[in-house]
């Protein structure tokens, strides 16, 4: 969208994205010109990952500027590898009303409740991330030891209808889109959600370097800008987010059509914004469960500036 | 007994071409019956033994051994090739008792044989060298100390003492004639000396080149068993030699 | 005596220097200390590690894993390479099917393995061997059509049959080209029990890894990457005692 | 001719398999071959899919050359030099098993996450056969040969590039067709990680959006880019080794 | 000029036994010299040429051409191998052509070189032949073509006509002969043909076996050019013949 002549001129920054539901991103990467600054200020090279954890590994080697993060990740990204970052924006959140990631168990399985999984198999997406927080709490409420009473396995979220379907496991964790999918084709039945433990979460956000803000402020709040404006066009326009959405992650319309920006989504904060009161009790629930090493203050990710909604 | 009837062989060469190696080559050798082939370099001696060996297939024509077609190798006739082609990975023993085992007999049996084969052929010092550690005529005795070994019914031998001494040659010729001449083996023998021919065999094949074609073959009427030191007083001995000598030159001087 | 040694001592000056590098980078180079520990600290966490009986277990757990999978590859690439060698329309067909299943990345097919065979040995053991038959099964398919014509002849003419001539002329004539496939399949082998303990797995050194990754716990993902590398040293090391054991006599050897 | 027909029943045969398979299993992980068949004139049809197919492509040519290139030379320099093998052969084993994806964080540092650690992937990939078996096929060079060209007063890199090369050939096209398969491996999975375009990139984000129909579109696409650089790799082996006399004459000795 | 100076060689066998081939051979040749060597199978004849031609490395001793020590192979010293040795992958032209490109020659001027060789050894009809379409004799005269083509000042041939038949080799023998005698090139010939020996050689080196060693120089005093017809008729060479042969014998009998 720039001439080649100005492009010289404009600094890039990399961003690092996922699939699904990074909605802001999509729009600036399928509309550009939607983007004044975008490409006058400066400009994107896109990287794409598998996860948030690769993500923030490639912020710490310096090969991103900006990424999307989850708070376990994060946490760990500054505890361990020593990554210094500011949440700038919210991507999409699990708050009442709407969606929330949650374990299915096959409709005429005799499980009912946290007692009944012991000695089952149970899925989760990655071992040892972010929703291991509120399955650690939903089985030690019930008296359960994750590590010795139940058989956990990993299996990504893509997989999890076809393994519970097949018996492979006996309760599979779900999560949008797929969710959708294994309800509308029924059979399976919710066991427990995240929500039964932790009303709000912050799912995932947009984090940008501490040496990249401050080395360039203005690229960075350029970018925070657009980012907000991106929040706002997408909630603005349903139809037009489901085509980008569905041009990026080639999840067929229809399939989209049926959940996308419904209650049985999850929720986008206008312009952005993020709740960093939803990230510390997170951070706190993992600290209890010795999922983190100590206590970590959510403000330290705060930049007193640089923060969505900016207009 | 050996047919081999109007056989041709065309070969298709790499650069596209095709070449007339043999063509229209008719012999038949009777059961005992021992045949020397000679000729000129090229002419097609060792691309005929090979078609009777079944390795090679003739573009027409066929080879019968006592009425069967020849349709693949088999332990009835017995090869010796001009590049050796020993196993590599076998000791000088191990080569030579490969075909003895084959047919069944036990390995103690299979290497006492191997033994006497390698007294025969001078060799029994090196049974436990490896192939790469002979010298070309030791290769060489091995090949042919294979192949008696496991007795076959018919002899097929390319050039089998080329790269041997004088001395080391005669004791093969003769320990050659002599087991020849105790069970009668049927041999087909390529060499290019012209006096082993003569001393060795019944009848001699002429061969001439460009096609490969039989020129002429010569009964050699001497009396068996034949000794090197008498035979070559013999002026019977000395015409055959002159007359095939004879023969080869004309031969050699008509196609160049 | 001291030139027995001389290999040996050749052998370690590269990876001295490597490791010689490292060192200078992670003491003196501009790469953040978390991403790249020294290799003092990365060898006494290894030491410690090795100390531990869960972690001992790990290495066991992958080293099943491999042995089994690259057996099984090895037997499935063998024989099918014997079977096209002999048969001219088992030739055809699995040359083809060769052509059209060996550049599928069988890693794309993992999760659906998971789902048939399950999280456990089984799925990884079908992969590893999926992926160390093709270059066996190439290597060994060559080498054999490669063998020199007339040994074969030679053999066929003592009465060899075709099967007994394939097995014991075509086959050690051809052993120092399936042996060659058999160390690039040994490494291959390696990187795919890795990586399919990467992707899903509860044990394992690829497990130890990648929770050390995700966790951003760096000297311990380098553990499991020197304890590879050992490994590889360790089957070089005893694939040239077999190789010099089964090439006695071989021009090459 | 038969080349073809053999082909055609190979597909045939692997169609039926699959099929069975689906039917069987019933996964929705594994669907029918003529869902997945479907898929291909949809992704040929998408402009950024076909952009993937010639970044993974061109990739996959650049790795795949540099390490045929590399490999030939190392593998011919081990193989010639005994020294030059207790050398580099203990160096070649502790890197060759080593995932290349638990080096991403420290590659993307020195690399990017763009292209260069990619080709290295595939590089690395590919190399791996090309150095073993041209050392085998260094090795297993007549000796004689090697000598009658040092006669004619050629010096050693000249033995390496004009003798050993030639009459390693046939043993280093092993090694190139293994690692023309491996490249296609490691160009896909190269993408796992770091993705930007790529075939891989198209493989990989189905699997996580479980769009099982186009996953299987592009595995087949992945089978059917790697038969035809395949039957490619064929045509230039044959051309390269009219002379060996272990091309002619298979009948007999197949038996 | 060539000094052998107490050369000695000893294998190390794959069976971990130790083998002596060659034990403190004197010998030196001066230039444009023609030397051949005779022997049994096995003493060593190979293996010398081989150490004179810098490819295999003596356990004693050391061989100086024109005083200087032999540490390798090198383009004044031409060898003809007994196992031929071509370039599988290059045609008869480009494998004869070769060694003249080394030299720096034109192609043009490299192939009509090549050319001239082999009509010399009469293939010129299988230019573009590869080796492997090649009988053995053909082989073996490409083999000799390559290495006459690049003009060696020394040749070291082994066993260079044992494949031909007997009219190829007198004409190559006639051939080489003229060449010798136009630029006197120095020669080491190895053959198992006496005849062949006396005729082409200065002198004849007669080896024995176990271990390699030299029994007897026959130093020829007849005169050149020779002719071979007259000289079988010659009673002085009917005399080296029978001596050299009676030397062999007596060399072989003791061995045996
Ligand atoms: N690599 C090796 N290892 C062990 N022994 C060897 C090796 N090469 C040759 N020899 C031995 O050295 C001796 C001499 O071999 P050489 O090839 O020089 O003989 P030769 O005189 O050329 O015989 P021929 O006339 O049969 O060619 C033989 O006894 C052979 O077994
Ligand atoms: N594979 C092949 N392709 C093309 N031509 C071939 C092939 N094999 C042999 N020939 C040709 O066939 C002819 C006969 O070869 P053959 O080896 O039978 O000769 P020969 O009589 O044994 O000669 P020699 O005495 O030199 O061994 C030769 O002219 C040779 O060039
Ligand atoms: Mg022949
Ligand atoms: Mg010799």
């Amino acid at each position: 969208a720039t001439g080649p002549a100005l492009a010289q001129d404009v600094p890039t920054i990399r961003i690092g994205w996922t699939i699904p539901a990074e909605d802001t991103k999509y729009l600036m990467m399928k509309r550009p010109e939607l983007f004044p600054a975008l490409g006058s200020a400066y400009n994107i090279e896109w990287v794409q990952f598998q996860g948030t954890a690769p993500m923030a590994q490639a912020m710490i080697a310096g090969a991103v500027e900006c990424s999307t993060q989850s708070a376990l990740v994060l946490a760990n990204g500054h505890l361990q590898g020593g990554l210094e970052s500011y949440v700038v924006a919210s991507h999409v959140d699990s708050t009442p009303g709407h969606f929330s990631p949650y374990w299915a168990v096959r409709e005429d399985d005799p499980i009912r409740e946290v007692a009944d999984l012991r000695g089952k198999t149970v899925s989760i997406n990655v071992l040892g991330s972010g929703l291991m927080g509120p399955l650690t709490m939903y089985l030690e409420e019930g008296g359960l030891d994750p590590r010795r009473d139940i058989r956990l396995v990993e299996l990504g979220f893509s997989g999890s209808e076809d393994a519970l379907r097949s018996g492979r496991v006996d309760a599979a964790v779900m999560n949008q889109p797929f969710a959708r999918n294994a309800e509308s084709a029924g059979g399976v039945r919710k066991l427990f959600s995240t929500e039964d433990v932790l009303t709000t979460m912050v799912q995932i956000f947009e984090v940008c370097s501490k040496a990249f803000v401050d080395e360039q402020p203005e690229v960075a709040e350029a970018y925070v800008r657009d980012l907000t404006s991106a929040m706002d066009l997408v909630l603005a326009d349903r139809a037009q987010t489901i085509e980008v959405a569905a041009s990026v992650t080639n999840i067929p319309v229809p399939v989209l059509e049926a959940y996308y920006m419904t209650e049985n989504d999850f929720e986008r904060y206008e312009g952005g914004a993020f709740q960093f009161d939803a990230l510390q009790d997170m951070f706190d629930l993992y600290t209890r469960i010795g999922m983190l090493e100590g206590e970590l203050d959510a403000q330290l990710f705060r930049h007193p500036t640089l923060s969505a909604p900016l207009r | 007994m050996i047919a081999i009837e109007n056989i041709s062989k065309r070969f298709k060469t790499t650069g596209g071409a095709s070449h007339l190696a043999l063509s229209g080559i008719e012999l038949s050798v009777s059961e005992g019956e021992f045949v020397s082939i000679i000729g000129p370099s090229g002419c097609g001696k060792s691309t005929l033994l090979y078609i009777v060996g079944g390795f090679v297939e003739a573009s027409e024509g066929v080879v019968r051994v006592d009425g069967v077609p020849v349709s693949g190798p088999g332990p009835d006739r017995g090869p010796v090739f001009q590049e050796f082609a020993l196993f590599a990975w076998k000791t000088v023993l191990q080569n030579v008792a490969y075909g003895v085992r084959l047919k069944g007999r036990s390995r103690a049996e299979a290497e006492a044989r191997a033994f006497e084969l390698l007294r025969m052929v001078g060799l029994e010092r090196f049974a436990s060298f490896y192939p790469k550690e002979l010298s070309g005529g030791m290769k060489q005795r091995v090949a042919i100390a294979r192949t008696l070994a496991y007795d076959p019914g018919i002899l097929l031998m390319d050039e089998p003492f080329g790269a041997l001494d004088a001395r080391t040659r005669s004791h093969l010729q003769r320990d050659l004639l002599r087991i020849w001449e105790e069970d009668r083996k049927t041999v087909l023998f390529v060499t290019h000396g012209v006096d082993e021919a003569v001393f060795l065999s019944d009848r001699v094949v002429v061969m001439g080149a460009g096609p490969g074609r039989i020129v002429d073959i010569v009964t050699i009427e001497l009396e068996r068993p034949r000794e090197r030191a008498e035979l070559v007083l013999d002026r019977r001995y000395q015409e055959y030699v002159a007359r095939i000598e004879g023969m080869i030159d004309a031969v050699e001087a008509g196609a160049a | 005596m001291k030139s027995r040694y001389a290999p040996f001592v050749l052998g370690l000056l590269p990876i001295a220097a490597v490791i010689g590098i490292w060192a200078a980078l992670a003491a003196y180079g501009t790469l953040p200390r978390a991403l790249l520990p020294s290799p003092l600290a990365v060898f006494t966490r290894t030491l410690t590690l090795l100390g531990d009986s869960e972690f001992r277990m790990h290495i066991a757990t992958t080293l099943f894993r491999l042995a089994s999978g690259f057996a099984i590859g090895l037997a499935v690439g063998l024989a099918l390479a014997l079977l096209a060698v002999l048969d001219a329309r088992a030739r055809a067909l699995l040359t083809a099917l060769v052509q059209l299943l060996a550049p599928i990345p069988k890693i794309a097919l993992y999760p659906m393995l998971i789902l048939v065979m399950g999280f456990g040995d089984a799925s990884k053991i079908a992969l590893v061997a999926a992926e160390a038959a093709f270059p066996i099964y190439l290597a060994a398919f060559q080498g054999l059509r490669n063998v020199e014509t007339k040994l074969v002849w030679a053999a066929r003419s003592a009465g060899a049959s075709p099967l007994h001539a394939l097995f014991f002329v075509s086959v050690p004539a051809a052993l120092p080209t399936i042996l060659t496939g058999c160390r690039v399949a040994m490494i291959i082998s390696c990187i795919v029990v890795f990586l399919s303990e990467m992707i899903s797995s509860t044990e394992g050194l690829g497990y130890v890894l990648i929770d050390a990754a995700r966790n951003f716990r760096m000297i311990d993902m380098f553990a499991p990457i020197i304890l590879i590398s050992a490994l590889g040293l360790l089957l070089s090391a005893g694939f040239n005692m077999l190789r010099r054991r089964l090439l006695v006599g071989y021009p090459d050897a | 001719m038969k080349r073809v027909a053999s082909t055609l029943l190979a597909v045939a045969f692997l169609i039926l398999c699959w099929e069975v398979a689906h039917r069987s299993l019933g996964l929705a992980a594994l669907p029918g071959p003529f869902t997945a068949l479907a898929q291909l004139p949809v992704i040929l049809g998408e402009p950024s899919s076909l952009n993937d197919i010639f970044q993974s492509l061109r990739r996959m040519a650049i790795g795949y050359g540099l390490a045929a290139v590399f490999g030939i030379c190392v593998g011919l320099m081990m193989g010639r030099s005994a020294v030059f093998a207790h050398l580099l052969n203990p160096l070649l084993m502790t890197i060759y098993p080593v995932p290349k994806g638990a080096l991403m964080p420290i590659l993307m540092i020195w690399l990017g996450v763009g292209d260069m650690s990619k080709i290295l992937v595939i590089f690395l990939g590919v190399s791996l056969p090309v150095i073993f078996h041209s050392m085998q096929g260094a090795r297993s060079v007549n000796e004689v040969v090697v000598w009658s060209a040092a006669a004619m007063g050629m010096g050693r890199g000249g033995q390496l590039l004009r003798v050993v090369l030639p009459s390693a050939l046939p043993e280093i096209f092993i090694g190139l067709r293994t690692g023309l398969v491996l490249a296609l491996i490691t160009m896909v999975t190269s993408e796992i990680v770091a993705r930007t375009d790529g075939i891989g990139n198209l493989l990989f984000n189905s699997l996580d959006m479980a769009l099982y129909d186009r996953m299987f579109g592009a595995i087949v696409l992945i089978a059917a880019m790697g038969y035809f650089l395949d039957l490619g790799f064929d045509r230039v082996r044959a051309f390269f080794l009219s002379w060996s006399p272990a091309q002619q004459s298979l009948g007999a000795s197949g038996g």
